[in-house]
Formats: structure tokens, C-alpha cells, sequence
């Protein structure tokens, strides 16, 4: 079997207020990047996983990401397979 | 010497700090972060609690107030800082004290009673301590785990720069149990437990008082 | 959206009362405010009987916590509230939200929040998404009660089969009032002084929060939910120094805090406390999102927002405060002298209700109740004990004690520097209060499973056992708030078990003589034969006139009497 | 000026333990996914953005990251920018 690295990113959903993102739009406003329009924050996972193909670790880390890291009332996720 | 306890948004132990002072006798001021006047104190408190409820990191965001350019002058020019908790973690942010926070190793927020080790008292704040006294103070923060490079600890250890360290259990996973840190020239500490809530036979400790007695003198 | 959530017969009552057919935007205000959550239509009637005086209440149950006197000025406020389904659907957002919200109820009296209690019930933690629930939740409270510097200083939790859908959480504030520091009540009155909302921004979030509690939870609960509230405990403390410094100033008439169906419930409660009306602009409400409804905004259940009543010549000294603080504060309407709810939005005036309509005039349900069979739920003390039960029972003994040890841990409980005896230490807790030798003791209690099998019995064993947990500390009991958490109140039996925990509780408080001050009612606690044991927590706290007396748990010293008190 | 979106990840160093990494992995073992070999997880942020062009962006965004948004004794970071 391949060692695959998989990124999974998830957010909130749009919609819902992210307290976080706009205490450090504020902070960044104040150091002076007044042209941020907008942070959002999140969680970024890696995760090493071994197997067959890119199909197979795709739809595996969707399954624990649905059940599990991410929770589908308020956030979404993105998974990114890394070569 | 004049007293005085900053004040960040979401500082939350400005008032137990302030009463402590009280205790032994002193009769310190606030500072509000957005002042640039340091009101004149000859030492500067960093409080703890959630400044900009230690969002993105904490005391990231803290360490950029207005009055943290004053601190940092301050400092620079000799003035005692001491940082309790978040005050410790903005210290570091602020690259008073070298290292970093990083998350407790159980992954949670920990509040408990520990023990410290002195070990070493040559700095105003703990000289009416003796080296080698334990002492027993109440923790309470998620992003404790002190972390600094391999170089610079050697560095921390040739200068005497390590004042406390965890006694018995290490709670949060610090690197070599160090509880508390100096700089250079021992004019500035800052320490993860909380001096402030250690200082009445009722609440369980008075491990803090001779911190407090000292900036008496 | 329209009415929603009403039955038939409400919609004839409110056409009835209002003497028209209420527009849309008036219908989905009617909507909320009538909602189970809001109106309390199937408890009222039931609740107001408590005992709710002695010498030492200042103030008992109707406004947003009961106040207790505990002597030379000092004064203790306090409420419990649950958040049990939006812990069910996010469990960290869904308890840190209602930690949030229980600490701006005692906000809005005017008092420092100075400590927590949580009572938590959940499934078995080894099956299914009980411990995602149980760890989502502490952690959400260990997020917002640290952050906010309120320590937790006492709790309980159990593990049993029927909160498995339907997890417990309630959450307990309890507020100081020091010598000549002022209480508000959440009213406006006076005609032209301004209404002035502060805090966070009016977004999206929540909608339909209200109605949402008032419903069983099912699997639609996530479609139906347009979206979570996430708290803010940054704000949520910046709230709490800015409106502490707001309230010290000569020119705050009221104060009361947004929760649920947010400004609609805020505004009429108020102006009906202040038999007054309140004319509100919405555009001047600041909002997060852009083109949002009058609905939207007035439904709204965005956190950390409060509305403050003040005296126009005083509104440029109270605005600065909170523009210190770096929070919205925007004068958003003005308290009138017709007792009405009157908004206006692009110019337009879209609701026109009187606020006795809003606040009093939903009907009043009295369902049917019936006894039950109680199955055996005892535990088997017939056989003889043998050695493997010792071993089992001890073994879920260090369980228990290690899981309570794994949730106090992850609380600051010591911020604030007043606890006496923290977590894990005594029966209840204990808090000094600074400058005095006194002390409060308090506590949270509960047991569903005797309340199941004897629902009066049982709601009386609570408010005995809350009793004894102070005095075991040292403390005198002087007053109770109660959190009742139940199923669906149309199920004949759940709301015999709320008729029989209403009696069980009064009962006790009257022949214990410590009135209630405070309480929460919360129904739609899962369904038929998953609905979960009728489960009443009783907070209560107690008085030590001196705390040199306090009396610390263990034994002491070898050859001293132990005595048995009771039967 | 354009708008861009500025996707920032920020992972402790390698070497450095990560508890919350190490957690979820064991969760994941016990809910059966026992192909995953390591979980890291760090902080991501979507940065809305107005500039000239991409190399400007990178530029600010890098700024931004290296004096605030990660900690240079303990952070390591990547910057993408989404078309
Ligand atoms: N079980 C109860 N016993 C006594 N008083 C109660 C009870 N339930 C609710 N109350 C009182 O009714 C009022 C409204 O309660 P609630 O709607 O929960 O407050 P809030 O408006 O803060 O959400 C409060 O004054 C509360 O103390």
C-alpha cells in the first residue's frame, strides 16, 4: 500500500459567525492591512493514511470527516490529496 | 514602588491581582491599554486571563496594544515587568522573554494546585524566596506548554534564566518542567501559576505573598 | 415565514385580541413570543403558586434572576437556565452559548457574575454520540466560563439510557450586589427615554431559537435549523465591564439581555414590565449581514447583545463606555407611554401589537395528565452482596470520581479569588464574599431516576438533598432556583410527572421554608419511549454568617464520635 | 483593485508533539480507520484581500504571517492563493 499525505481544511459555514475571524480582521486592520476585507478561521488537518489509490483515500477521509472531524450542522470541509 | 496592572480587553485576573496588591499593602493602579502613560509605576504587572479571548493565539493579539510599546521601553530601560499566565504569554509574543506557549500536552485547559521549585531567586521579584523552597499555586490556562529551541535553552540555562519549575508533576508538558523564566538581566519574569490567587490561608495557599511583600521595599 | 408553530385555536385567540388579522411580519412576532420556550403557556399556571417570599428575598421569580439579601448590604442574584437541544444538535456551541446566556440574565440585574454551577446529563458515555455530547459540552463550557473569568466552582453529572438523544444541560449563574450598588429590572418605561442595544452585531444566527425549544428534537432538527449561534466569550466579558460600568451611572433606567426570539422578547417584556410601549427603528439596529429582513433582524438570536433603557441626557456619557470597550451601541428606538410594540423599517411601520398581546396574552394549556406504571427500575438489593459486585461497584465508584475530576479540571474555578471550596471538595460550594467574614454555599441537585419512579417524591428528595449539601458545609438554605427539564408536555404521563414534581417541589420549599426566586422550564426532552426521566435541578444557596465556622469535610481526628442524624 | 482569497496554513514545526493530532488519531483507530498513520493539526485562514496582483499578495500576506499570525519559535506556514 501508498502513504498518501491528505489535507482537510474545514470552516464554519458561511452564514455563521466567525468570532475569531473578525477579533484578527480587527487585530490586522490595527497592524495597518486595511485591505483585508475579511478572515475566516479554521482547522487544517494532514493526515498521513495509507492506501490503494487516490479514489479510495478521497472517499475514505470523506466518510471520517462526515462522522466525525467535521460537524455537518456548521461546517464544511475541503480535502486536498497532497503528491 | 508604584504598582501598576494592565488592563488588556478580556484581562480577567486585573482584579484579583489588584486585590492581592491591596493585601500586602500596596496601592497600585490600572493601566489601560490603549494609554501610552505608564502613570510613573516603577513596576509594571501583566495580568492573566483571555486578552482578545486568546483568539488566533494566545496573547498574539495583545502584544500589539498601544501600551505595549511603552512595556517594551520600559523594559528595555531597566523598569520591572512581571507577566501571571497570559501576561507571561504575551511577554513572550512580545519577544520580552525568548520561547514560546504552545497547547497543554492533555490537549485541555488545566486548572489545578502545583508545586514549583525555586531555582533560582536573583530577581526582585523572587529574592524573599530561597532557592530550592517549594511552593504551592493554583495553574489555570490551555496554551501552557513552555517550548523553546534547542540552542536558546542552552542559552536559558547558562544565564540563570530558568527561576521556577514544576515540582513533582510537570501538568502541562513544559520543556524541562520550567514553570517560569527571566530575562538577562532579571528585570522582567514571567510565570504560567498564579501568584495572585496564593496569597490567603482561606484559599488554600500563601505561596504568593513574598512575591507581592517584595515590590514593597 | 407567517405563523409557525401555532395551534388553530392560538391563531383565533390572537385575531381575537388584536381585533384584526395580524400581518406577516406581526404573525411570525406572535409566533415566537407564544412559543413554549417564551410563554411558558403550559407551566404558568403551575408555577406561580411556589412560595417566592421570605424576609430575605428581594426579589423573586419574573424578572431575569431572584435577588436574596444575605445582610450589610450584600445581595446574591441568581437563575438556572438549560440548553439542552442546541447542546443536542452542536454540543460545544450549543453550551457555551447557554453559559453565555445565563451569565447576561444575571448581567442584566446590574451584578457582577462571580461564579457557575453546571448540571449535565448524558447517555451512557461508552455508546454511540455520547461522548462526542459530553466532551463538546464540557469543553464548550470550560471555553466560554474561563474566558469570561467566571469560575465553575460546583456541578453534577449523571450517565443514563434516556438522555442518550437528548442531552441535559443546565447551567446555574450566580451575581454579587455589593453595598450601595444598584439592581435593574428588565424594564422600559418613561416616555422618550432612548433604547439603546449594545454588544455584538445582529446577524443571521438562530433564527427561530424559541420555537426551536419548543420542539421535539428529531432528525429534521438539522434542515430545520437555518443556523447555529456561535459564542463569543471575548465579548461576552467585554459585555460584562461595560455594562457593570454603564450600570454604576446615574442614567440607566433598565436593562435586560437578548436570548431567545431576541429583540422581539427583549423589547415587549420590557415595556410590559414598565407598562409602557416601545417604538424601535430597525435600520439603526447595526447588522452583520447585508440585506437582512425586518424578520431577520427582529428574530435574530445573535449573542452577546444587550438593550439598556436610559435617560436621553445621559445617553452620550453611557455610548462612551461602551465605545471604550470597542462595542456597538446604538440608540435603536424610545420608550412610549401606549402600552405597544411598534417597529419601523425603511420608513415603514410593520408591526403594530400591543404588548399585552405579546407577553400575557397567549393561551394558557392545561393538557391532560395520567399516572403510569413504573416499571422496575431499583436496583437488586434482595441477593446477597457478593465479592464481584464489591469489585464492580468499586470500580464504577473510581469512574465516576475520575470523570468528575476529568470535567472541574478543565474550569478555571479559582479566577475570581473567593473559592472556599472548590470542585471535588466539600457538598456544595464555598465562596467568600470579599470584605465580610461571610460566605454562600451552593449547589445543584437532581435525580431523575427517583423522580421517574416517583416524580413528588422524588422532586422532593432533590430539594432535601440540595438542603443537606449546604448545611453539610456550614451554610443555612435561603433560597432555591429550579430547572425543570421534562418531555413532550401534550404526553399525558410527562405531564403528570410535571404536575407531581411541581407539588414534590413546592412541598419541600415550603416545609423547609426556602423559597424559589428563580427557575427554567424546559419540554420537548426527546419522545415517547425515548423521553427522558423527568429530571427537576434544584439550585439552591445558602448563607454562612461566618465563615470561621465553616465546616470542612473528613473526619478530623482519630477517637472522635461519629454520629448517624436522620432515620 | 481585485479581490483576492488567501489561504493560510499554519502547522507546528515538525519535531514538536501535538497532542490534539495524536488524540484524533487514536479516535480514529478506534472508530475503525486504522490506516491513518499520523493526524497534525493546525490552524487555517481564508484572508479576503484587495491588491494589485498575485506577487503583491503573497507579499503582504507573508508579512502579515511572519510578524502576527504564526510564531516564528513554533509555527511553520504555507500560503495559497485561490483563483
Ligand atoms: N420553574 C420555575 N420556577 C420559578 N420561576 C421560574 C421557573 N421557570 C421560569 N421561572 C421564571 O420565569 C421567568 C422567565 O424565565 P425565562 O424565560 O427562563 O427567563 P429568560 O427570559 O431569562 O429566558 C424568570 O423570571 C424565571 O425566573
Amino acid at each position: 500500500m501508498k502513504k498518501w499525505t491528505v489535507i482537510l481544511e474545514i470552516f464554519l459555514k458561511e452564514g455563521i459567525f466567525d468570532p475569531q475571524g473578525k477579533t484578527v480582521k480587527d487585530a490586522l486592520h490595527n497592524l495597518g492591512f486595511k485591505e483585508v476585507e475579511e478572515v475566516r478561521i479554521g482547522k487544517v488537518l494532514k493526515i498521513d493514511i495509507l492506501g490503494e489509490n487516490k479514489e479510495e483515500i478521497i472517499s475514505k477521509v470523506k466518510k471520517m470527516s462526515e462522522i466525525f472531524l467535521a460537524n455537518p450542522v456548521t461546517e464544511d470541509f475541503v480535502i486536498r490529496v497532497e503528491e | 514602588m508604584r504598582v501598576g496592572v494592565v488592563v488588556f480587553p478580556g484581562t480577567n485576573c486585573d482584579m484579583d491581582t489588584y486585590h492581592a496588591l491591596r493585601l500586602v499593602g500596596h496601592d497600585p493602579v490600572y493601566l489601560w491599554h490603549k494609554e501610552h502613560d505608564l502613570k510613573n509605576v516603577d513596576v509594571v504587572i501583566l495580568p492573566g486571563g483571555f486578552s482578545y479571548g486568546d483568539y488566533l493565539r494566545a496573547g498574539a493579539i495583545a502584544r500589539f496594544s498601544p501600551i505595549m510599546n511603552e512595556i517594551i521601553d520600559f523594559a528595555k530601560k531597566g523598569g520591572y515587568v512581571l507577566g501571571i499566565c497570559n501576561g507571561f504569554q504575551i511577554l513572550l509574543e512580545a519577544g520580552l522573554l525568548p520561547g514560546a506557549m504552545l497547547p497543554n500536552i492533555t490537549n485541555s485547559f488545566i486548572c489545578k494546585e502545583v508545586f514549583l521549585e525555586v531555582i533560582n531567586n536573583n530577581t526582585l521579584f523572587l529574592k524573599n524566596y530561597k532557592v530550592g523552597e517549594i511552593l504551592k499555586m493554583p495553574i489555570a490556562h490551555k496554551e501552557g506548554r513552555y517550548y523553546i529551541s534547542k540552542r536558546e535553552l542552552e542559552e536559558l540555562k547558562e544565564n540563570n534564566q530558568i527561576v521556577l519549575k514544576y515540582y513533582g508533576e510537570n501538568p502541562n508538558g513544559s520543556l524541562e518542567n520550567i514553570a517560569g523564566i527571566i530575562n538577562k538581566k532579571g528585570n522582567v519574569m514571567g510565570l504560567m501559576p498564579h501568584p495572585e490567587r496564593a496569597v490567603e490561608e482561606i484559599l488554600g495557599s500563601t505561596s504568593g505573598l513574598n512575591l507581592f511583600l517584595t515590590l514593597l521595599e | 415565514m407567517g405563523v409557525f408553530g401555532l395551534k388553530e385555536e392560538e391563531i383565533k385567540h390572537a385575531i381575537k385580541l388584536l381585533g384584526r388579522e395580524p400581518n406577516d411580519l406581526e404573525w411570525s412576532v406572535i409566533s415566537v413570543i407564544w412559543s413554549e420556550h417564551c410563554s411558558y403557556k403550559h407551566s404558568r399556571k403551575y408555577l406561580k403558586d411556589f412560595l417566592t417570599k421570605a424576609e430575605w428575598v428581594e426579589q423573586g421569580p419574573g424578572e431575569n434572576a431572584g435577588i436574596v439579601n444575605l445582610g450589610d448590604g450584600y445581595r446574591v442574584v441568581f437563575k438556572i437556565e438549560s440548553h439542552n437541544h442546541p447542546s443536542a444538535v452542536e454540543p460545544f456551541q450549543g453550551a457555551a452559548t447557554g453559559v453565555g446566556g445565563i451569565v447576561r440574565d444575571i448581567l442584566a440585574i446590574g451584578a457582577r457574575p462571580i461564579a457557575l454551577l453546571d448540571s449535565l446529563r448524558f447517555g451512557p458515555i461508552e455508546k454511540g454520540r455520547n461522548k462526542y455530547l459530553f466532551e463538546g459540552v464540557v469543553g464548550g463550557i470550560s471555553f466560554y466560563g474561563n474566558c469570561i473569568g467566571v469560575p465553575v466552582v460546583g456541578g453534577e453529572i449523571v450517565f443514563e439510557d434516556c438522555y442518550s438523544s437528548n442531552p441535559l444541560v443546565n447551567v446555574m449563574c450566580i451575581g454579587l450586589l455589593t453595598p450601595g450598588q444598584k439592581s435593574y429590572r428588565g424594564k422600559a418605561e418613561g416616555k422618550g427615554n432612548l433604547l439603546l442595544l449594545v454588544g455584538a452585531k445582529t446577524g443571521r444566527d438562530g433564527l427561530q431559537g424559541a420555537s426551536f425549544a419548543s420542539e421535539k428534537l428529531d432528525d429534521e432538527v438539522h434542515k430545520k435549523r437555518p443556523s447555529v449561534q456561535v459564542g463569543d466569550p471575548f465579548l461576552g466579558k467585554l459585555l460584562i465591564e461595560s455594562c457593570l460600568e454603564a450600570a454604576s451611572t446615574e442614567g440607566v433606567i433598565g436593562i435586560q439581555d437578548l436570548g431567545a426570539a431576541g429583540l422581539v422578547s427583549s423589547l415587549s417584556e420590557s415595556a410590559r414590565r414598565g407598562r409602557s410601549g416601545v417604538k424601535v427603528y430597525l435600520d439603526k439596529v447595526p447588522q452583520r449581514e447585508e440585506n437582512m429582513t425586518a424578520e431577520e433582524i427582529l428574530l435574530s438570536e445573535s449573542q452577546e447583545r444587550m438593550l439598556l433603557v436610559i435617560k436621553p441626557e445621559k445617553a452620550e456619557e453611557i455610548i462612551s463606555i461602551f465605545k471604550k470597550w470597542d462595542l456597538e451601541a446604538e440608540i435603536i428606538g424610545e420608550v412610549i407611554e401606549e402600552e405597544k410594540f411598534v417597529v419601523y423599517f425603511k420608513g415603514e411601520k410593520v408591526v403594530d401589537l400591543p404588548t399585552e398581546l405579546l407577553v400575557d396574552g397567549s393561551l394558557i394549556f392545561d393538557p391532560p395528565y395520567k399516572d403510569y406504571e413504573v416499571p422496575n427500575l431499583a436496583f437488586d438489593f434482595g441477593s446477597r452482596v457478593k465479592k464481584e459486585h464489591v469489585n464492580r461497584f468499586l470500580e464504577e465508584l473510581v469512574n465516576d470520581l475520575f470523570i468528575k475530576e476529568k470535567i472541574y479540571r478543565q474550569y478555571d474555578y479559582s479566577v475570581q479569588t473567593n473559592t472556599v471550596f472548590s470542585p471535588g471538595f466539600g457538598d456544595a460550594a464555598v465562596l467568600r464574599i470579599k470584605g465580610t467574614n461571610k460566605g454562600i454555599a451552593v449547589v445543584v441537585d437532581g435525580n431523575g431516576r427517583y423522580c421517574y419512579l416517583n416524580p413528588k417524591r422524588g422532586a422532593m428528595y432533590a430539594v432535601t438533598e440540595a438542603c443537606r449539601n449546604i448545611l453539610c458545609v456550614g451554610g443555612r438554605p435561603l433560597a432555591i432556583t429550579d430547572g425543570l427539564n421534562f418531555g413532550d408536555p401534550d404526553e399525558a404521563e410527562v405531564f403528570y410527572q410535571f404536575r407531581e414534581t411541581i407539588k414534590g417541589i413546592d412541598l419541600a420549599s415550603r416545609a423547609l421554608e426556602i423559597p424559589i426566586v428563580s427557575g427554567n422550564v424546559s419540554f420537548y426532552n426527546g419522545q415517547a419511549e425515548n423521553t427522558i426521566f423527568p429530571t427537576p435541578i434544584i439550585g439552591m444557596v445558602g448563607i454562612l454568617e461566618d465563615l470561621s465556622y465553616l465546616i470542612k469535610p473528613g473526619f478530623k481526628v482519630v477517637g472522635n464520635p461519629v454520629y448517624l442524624i436522620g432515620d
